[in-house]
């Protein structure tokens, strides 16, 4: 098995973090998994299996105020930005327990408290409001971060365009994470991009922009450090190409008629937690009953948090016609106060 | 011939393929992927990759080139995954599309059609759920169409390929897996008329796309009831054959507008508006209107069917409309 | 105080940067153009570069990122140069704008404000003149306001500002040059209530923004021939004030709506049907309706002009519905 | 006075051929301006004065069949290409016998005869278009070439991107023309693109790519008929980025607050036609009767044509209904049979 680029693990226990972080969404998502086979979750289900050092690397960057705003296949994100994982699968239950009060479904999670703005199922539709966002820190004055993932698929959209053009343009504190795993659906990259080198592309915006192989979650722990370094100390937007992998189908639905079985089974061999772990292990970091106790607690985490979305319930269908609009104020629901989104800013983080 | 209203489709489009070589399907995912509803599976093997083209996720862009390439001569038949994701090409479609014709004096038709899957019903949520068939239907330029039934599934395209100006196909999402039989010899059908499914004299149904088969089912249960009505299938939303809808309305005097759109705005808005002007001194009753409740559309399974319409919704409507007198 | 349409809309941008540090304003050309309406003209030396704003030409990305300043804490107005280019951003406007409250199950309210030019009349061709206001009022989630008068362009702005979900405004471009008087101390108005602007009890007509002046117009002449009309400015097209219509038509028990969106599918189809719902026992006639013809808008004066309302045409509908007997 | 780069006029009679375009371009426009003062004209009018050289150079290698999209800056592009002054200036009167019938007017000039498709007045609207045409064009293995002229300030929009990327992805015979002059509107390239190399930004698609002076005739011709020859003979898109300058406000309601009027002399002093004609009169090669006869020729033509829009009649507001879809083919017009767009196709060219 091949082993990380950074073989260097200077701090077991931040490593043994890391790789707690990317078994969480795992395991989160084995059950995801099981749970739809089983009609518990219905709707769209996008897994991140193979992916998760993406999210367990730069999240473990972000201060707690920062923002962060990602795509319909963000479990993982949800989760390792501090969403609960009982709040993640109610609300895939659909019920009244769950992150968005099962409004969102799998592809729509969103928390005010972390300052998680989604789960957006349009595809470059998130890279506007990140732009946004971190133009209202720079107009605050705040020196906050927004970090903003998406797949390579959107790197075609418009959308992508008039956004890099516009962070790059006004120097705005966006980290763009692109989470390069080669295929939008079938479509692989070679079939949708005139130039692959999606690196070189955004630094075509006057971006400063570098590829990570997004399988080793100490490389992209790094990378982004010095990244959100950069942008929050005012040096402009800054842009990872994460290369990364999806081992399971784009969704529930995909026959995956467009890749070959042995190309996924190469790309397993890089298993990011694997990868992680026999590293951990070679150098002696990683005891056996260590690991055991590790997966222990994580299994432990996501049964908790089955049970608790088993025994949610639905939120009435008196309350269906709530969230249109804002609450009156009157109503004193707090989530609907005139301050808007101003209000909870007070309260983030 | 037993088949479903996804293989009617694909048996269009293969059709279509096949008797004009200036036809092409492009789109996202529509080859190497089999189409995101696996209406297009199979035909990339069989055209290959030039005639059945994946396109980038660039909406705009590849509904634009289509335009373009309906300029220049070919036949497009592109694909939206969803009218979700239509939006982003609304511009191409409204000031190019619907406009070109009339803003070159007559010069540059665009013979164009653009399919694209619609509706709700299966707990996507608020992105991917919209209902926007009968807004588009506000557009002048565009006609706009949704198969409802195996027949229209297979016919309706060629018909459309062969219409100087734009069109626009929506499939709701929920008809793919619509099984039943369908003539061996089916093939073009008209797309000027709306069609009477069911008859009865006590009341007119009017609806199209993904709510008919909830239509057909409330028409049978009110029949139990004692109140039998015509079904209308409009097919065609633009432009609207207002004609069949008003013979109808002429005889039974009340009227029940069924659509999945938001209420306000909605296609309904405009069937009412017009039976109210057209047959005002026919009518018995308000023409009453079931459509979805004006919230985006949530993921939550019990949330989401209250917000549509149901077999339930338009049979109470229908008591309403009987039981009132004008 | 004299004053322009124009005039007051800039006071209204000017009072609310003074009153909140947060309100800053955005778009193509805002800032050293000084507005292609000219309507921010001098803001820019007042407030600077940062809170007068101008864009690329971006317009899904520069919407979408006044959402996003929306969501982290600011109170942005974004101009859209006009509704038609607003095609470019609609993803952002229903899919992110008017959704991310109900999908975040309350906890992302989204306070931005969308001003756009709007509507035809002025030789600009099919592409540059749409009135789709009461297109977009078909969105639940949006809340869509259309100043007609001079108290209006200068209220409603800041009572929007307050609103903690979004809000389009639509300025019409045949309004900015109209004149008139307006108090020293105008200020905010409130954006629920639809305004009856003339009192009579022979008929009800409602409109709204670019239409206004036509119809009250027409209500004059129609005195004259003694038909005496309410006239109703909607002022806000989402969420309609059917109180204020109902009242009225329970009175006189004949309508006409006037506006300027093509026929099917305007929001004059949504009016017509909900009187026809809700006052169906009070109405003596069908409810008429004047509106654009639904053809693209052609640049000669002459055919533009035959396309859009016109106060013989308002007049002929309102005598139509007079002479009706039902 | 500075002159040409390239001073070597080896062909006289095309010098002057040249010169004569660019002057009639420029005479119809100061007559749209007097007609706009005097209300015969009415909407925007966007005039292209200053710029003559871009189309002049660029219409000279095309083929009759080859395609052409521009913007709603066009009357040059739609002259040049063969649309006659008449047709022009009657469409702007709102006439019948306008190339459009009255109903596109100054931003919407189209005709099928010589392959023009507008006039588009959405900035960046006809780049899909050009794209199309070509693949059309690809598909049916014609060896045609479609010439897609648009500002500067489109490539910000998302439709430039995702043109750029489908012409480039799909190697289509496409000539993208950019017609940088600065400004779009009141707003500067460096307040509008963080990278402001526009023919850079191009050959990030991997697109061949380069810049070009737009004042001078020769130099364009020259480079579009390099592009042109390498896109034709199958070398997929080709972009020539053409430094211009407009001399007139954006359109007839600019006050032109944000550019100095020294930076606006400073440019004429690089007027396209002033450049060629003292170049060739250096040379000898432009006598003064010559050049008397030319002009006096150009507003002949002009005249003739201010005179073929006067005595212009009305569409009858009978046919306002007619073109919003095609004809039925019972009426025998022509112009709406089922062969739409395809049944055109024989007759261009
Ligand atoms: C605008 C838009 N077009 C199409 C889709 C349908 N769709 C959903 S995911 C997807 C693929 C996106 O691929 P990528 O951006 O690479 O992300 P990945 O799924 O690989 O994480 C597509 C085409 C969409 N959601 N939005
Ligand atoms: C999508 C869109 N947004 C805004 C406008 C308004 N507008 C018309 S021309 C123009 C400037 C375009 O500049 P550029 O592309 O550089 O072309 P130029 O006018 O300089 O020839 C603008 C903003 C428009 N027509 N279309
Ligand atoms: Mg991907
Ligand atoms: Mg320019």
């Amino acid at each position: 098995m091949s082993t990380l680029r950074n073989p260097a693990i200077r701090d077991q226990e931040h490593a043994l973090h890391l790789l707690r972080q990317m078994l969480r969404v795992r395991r989160l998502e084995e059950k995801c998994i099981e749970l739809y086979s089983a009609a518990k979750i219905r709707g769209f289900l996008h897994v991140y299996i193979g992916e998760e050092a993406v999210a367990a690397g730069v999240m473990e960057t972000l201060a707690p105020d920062d923002a962060v705003v990602a795509t319909y296949r963000e479990h993982g994100h949800a989760l390792l930005r501090g969403v609960s994982a009982g709040a993640i699968l109610a609300e895939m239950y659909g019920h009244a327990e769950g992150c968005c009060r099962g409004r969102g479904g799998s592809m729509h999670l969103f928390d005010a408290e972390a300052r998680f703005y989604g789960g957006n199922a349009i595809v470059a539709g998130g890279l506007p409001l990140a732009v946004g966002l971190a133009l209202a820190d720079r107009m605050a004055g705040r020196q906050r971060v927004t970090a903003c993932f998406f797949g390579e698929g959107a790197v075609a959209e418009g959308e992508f365009h008039e956004s890099m053009n516009l962070a790059a343009l006004w120097q705005l504190p966006v980290l763009f994470c692109c989470e390069n795993n080669l295929y939008a659906m079938g479509t692989a990259l070679g079939r949708s991009e005139s130039q692959t080198d999606i690196a070189l592309k955004a630094a075509g915006y006057e971006i400063s922009a570098w590829a990570v192989d997004g399988m080793d979650v100490l490389a992209v722990e790094e990378a982004a450090r010095r990244a959100v370094d950069a942008v929050r100390s005012g040096g402009g937007p800054h842009f990872l190409e994460l290369r990364t992998y999806r081992f399971r189908a784009h969704s529930m639905f995909d026959p995956e008629l467009y890749r070959e079985k042995a190309e996924v089974s190469r790309w397993m061999e890089r298993d990011p937690i694997s990868l992680l772990q026999g590293t951990m292990q070679a150098a002696g970091q990683l005891p056996e009953d260590t690991w055991a106790a590790l997966a222990a607690d994580v299994d432990a985490e996501i049964s908790t948090a089955v049970g608790f979305a088993e025994n949610g319930t639905p939120e009435p269908v008196s309350e269906l016609m709530r969230f249109v609009y804002s609450d009156p104020p009157e109503a004193g629901s707090g989530a609907a106060t005139a301050g808007g989104g101003g209000g909870k800013e007070g309260a983030a983080g | 011939m037993k088949t479903t209203y996804r293989e009617a489709m694909r048996a269009a489009l293969r059709d279509a393929m096949q008797r004009d070589e200036r036809v092409f399907l492009m789109g996202e995912d529509v080859g190497r992927y089999g189409g995101s509803f696996a209406v297009s599976l199979g035909l990339l093997e069989e055209f290959g990759p030039e005639r059945i083209r994946d396109t980038p996720l660039s909406e705009s862009g590849f509904v634009g080139a289509g335009i373009g390439s309906a300029l220049g001569g070919m036949r497009p038949v592109v694909e939206i995954m969803t009218v979700n994701f239509s939006l982003l090409a609304l511009d191409q479609i409204i000031n190019n599309a619907a406009t070109l014709l009339h803003m070159s004096g007559g010069q540059f038709n665009v013979p164009i059609v653009i399919r694209m899957t619609t509706g709700a019903g299966r707990q996507l949520g608020a992105q991917h759920s919209h209902s926007l068939e009968g807004w588009y239907a506000h557009i002048p330029g565009l006609r706009i169409l949704a198969p409802a039934t195996l027949a229209d599934a297979r016919g309706m395209l060629w018909t459309a390929l062969q219409d100087p100006d734009p069109v626009l196909i929506f499939e709701h999402g929920s008809l793919y897996n619509v099984a039943g039989e369908l003539d061996d010899d089916a093939g073009a059908v008209d797309i000027d008329k709306a069609a009477v499914l069911r008859h009865g004299d006590g009341l007119t149904l009017v609806t199209y796309g993904g709510t008919l088969p909830m239509v057909l089912e409330a028409a049978d249960l009110l029949a139990a009831e004692g109140i039998e009505a015509d079904v209308i299938d409009l097919r065609t939303l633009r432009p609207l054959d207002a004609h069949t809808i008003m013979d109808s309305v002429a005889r039974t005097h009340r009227a029940v507008v069924v659509d999945e759109g938001w209420r306000s705005g909605s296609i309904s808005a405009e069937i009412a508006a017009r039976i109210c002007e057209q047959a005002f001194f026919d009518l018995d009753a308000p023409v009453e209107r079931v459509c979805s409740l004006e919230v985006p559309v949530p993921y939550a399974k019990h949330l989401e069917q209250a917000a549509l319409p149901s077999v339930e919704r338009v049979m109470a409507a229908a008591r309403r409309a009987v039981g009132a007198n004008g």
